[in-house]
């Protein structure tokens, strides 16, 4: 059994990034989607973060959100899948539920 | 796989409404089905039929609509949360002694029973919100 | 007597509550889901954690904003056979609040069970 | 002094228009003036007569309403956070062919201007938002 | 010339506490209203932080938001003073502009 | 020829931009603010500081959201006389943004300035 942790606000404005994460199973994925896409782009304050994150899970981002806020052309954090809404829907799919930290 | 969405947030301030939209869309396009979409707290205000976006803007409610009619997707407003905020069908004018209607087609009011059906019965909920 | 609905499907539900009561309407209208909720006869949790905790504090006098004081409904859960609540340590002493602090008994369990409790749903809803 | 407030988000789901209205009272109640009230992004919603809270709970559009009466406050809505989240009244259901109106007594539609204006000609504007 | 600077968002959920603080100028003042009330009960992680900026500029939690959640019993961080609306208003007439971290 | 308001008073008026554009409806509704604001002739700066920075990101695209691409009118803004546009440096620094990453000229500033250019306004408005 394991989740998909759906994080959709900047961890600079809010804190459910941090939250999220450490409540974070061994083996759950992390979806940043919204404006939390920003710090799927390398070189943010979260970058060391999120690395050692992807050590115990899978980390996706939101492509189309991303692309909207410009970072379609900055590398990733290590670790990090991009996907599109249909890949959205088949990680909703593949896990066994779907927590949205709002 | 039976997907249901819960929408927490109205058209246009938050992106919760176009993420879930999106969702739907995409889900219905890879064989899934969507039974049900839940709006909750300001979530109901996207079943509005009086909103006029700037012509070069999506149109939300139109597009939710469309899904109902073209997808046979439900689309169920909370009906407490439609009586904090002002959103009414013609059953809601007549109990409530309203003098306008402004529900648009394709949406439907009714309990919060709904939602939980809608955990029950579907293979997965997303909550889309603020 | 419980209603028993769709068939007898019986999931576990839980609803994540971390929210300050009051500034938003979204702690009342959670509780307003897990009562109507009750009726379905599902295997209901609530957690509290992060900011929801607060939802909890004893003393609420909502009175002084013209608000309803839903806190008191916290005490009814019971009569819906709504028995599971859950309330994290690590948020309370962040807090600074304790057991004492919270206007109805509940379960105060560690981070590490937050984690475990999560992992054993079906549905998690959280607003 | 002369008081303008800016309201950003719409009744019940945040405190701000309750943070507003208690403000707002309690200026007048200081013997200061407060010149206008300025509705934005969600916070038109505040301005829908088609609301139905709870018996026991507070009504915040007639609270509002009832201030515009008593006290002569110029309650003001922004028109574009109007088309977008479906606020009427009749200039804007003639203007916009929409076939109900649902904007409340003593709120008016207008333009982003009146909050400019409030800005310059009060001494202090206050925001409330999320 | 000062700034009334208002915070209305729990510390724990969004960082507008700390967006402020970190640019709030010497004798400024600091208003809590709303879900922000919270930390000025002492006790919390926030209590240190706090009573630190209360020794460059005003500390003030409005009465009303505090007791709506609970903690008119508790003891305010040092340095805070409980106001009410009417104290609220006062304040945005004395400062020379109000400033809401939203 | 600019429209004069309100018998010649002049203010000074400060924009404060602190949210990531699109996920909220804010930074598009606070740029109209300001593109309405310029006709009343008052004394107009803008300022982005947290994730406001990245409301001035090069290559938005929110096409892919089926959004409108308003930062373009960022650039428009200079032909309004809105030409104080300030980023605030530590704010940039902590995101991983430089000022080669922004679509407008703008002066980049440290916290000690942001500091005082909030100090020096007459009305100030944050969304």
């Amino acid at each position: 059994m394991a989740t998909l942790n759906i994080v959709n606000k900047s961890p600079f404005e809010k804190r459910s990034l941090d939250q999220c994460l450490a409540r974070i199973n061994e083996g759950d994925a992390l979806l940043l989607i919204e404006d939390a896409t920003v710090v799927a782009a390398s070189g943010t304050a979260y970058t060391e973060q999120l690395t050692s994150a992807g050590k115990s899970g899978a980390l996706y981002v939101l492509q189309p959100d991303l692309e909207a806020r410009g970072f379609a052309d900055k590398p990733l954090v290590d670790g990090f899948n991009a996907v599109d809404y249909k890949g959205f829907v088949a990680l909703a799919a593949e896990y066994d539920r779907v927590h949205s930290w709002l | 796989m039976k997907f249901a969405i819960l929408v927490n947030e109205g058209p246009y301030q938050h992106q919760a409404s176009d993420s879930a939209y999106q969702f739907a869309t995409a889900a219905l396009e890879s064989g899934h089905e969507v039974s049900r979409v839940f709006f909750y707290h300001d979530g109901v205000n996207n079943g509005s039929r009086l909103t006029t976006p700037p012509q070069d803007d999506r149109h939300i409610q139109k597009r939710w609509s469309a899904l109902a009619a073209d997808k046979n997707v439900d689309l169920v407003l909370c009906v407490a949360a439609c009586q904090r905020r002002g959103m009414v069908d013609d059953g809601e004018r007549d109990r409530n002694k309203k003098d306008a209607t402004n529900i648009a087609e394709g949406f439907r009011i009714s309990g919060l029973g709904q939602l939980i059906e809608a955990g029950i019965e579907a293979d997965r909920l997303i909550t889309f919100g603020d | 007597m419980e209603e028993e609905y769709s068939g007898g499907v019986e999931k576990k539900f839980l609803y994540v509550n971390r929210r300050v009561p009051h500034g938003t309407v979204y702690a009342l209208e959670s509780l307003e889901t897990v009562l109507i909720g009750a009726a379905f006869d599902q295997d209901v949790s609530m957690l509290f954690i992060d900011d929801g905790v607060y939802q909890l504090k004893k003393e609420q006098n909502p009175d002084s904003i013209d608000f309803k004081n839903f806190a008191k409904a916290f005490r009814a859960l019971e009569m819906y056979d709504v028995e599971k609540l859950f309330v994290e340590q690590e948020s309370l002493s962040e807090r600074g609040l304790t057991e004492s602090d919270l206007l109805v008994d509940v379960e105060v369990i560690s981070r590490e069970q937050t984690k475990a409790l999560i992992d054993q749903q079906d549905v998690v809803l959280s607003f």
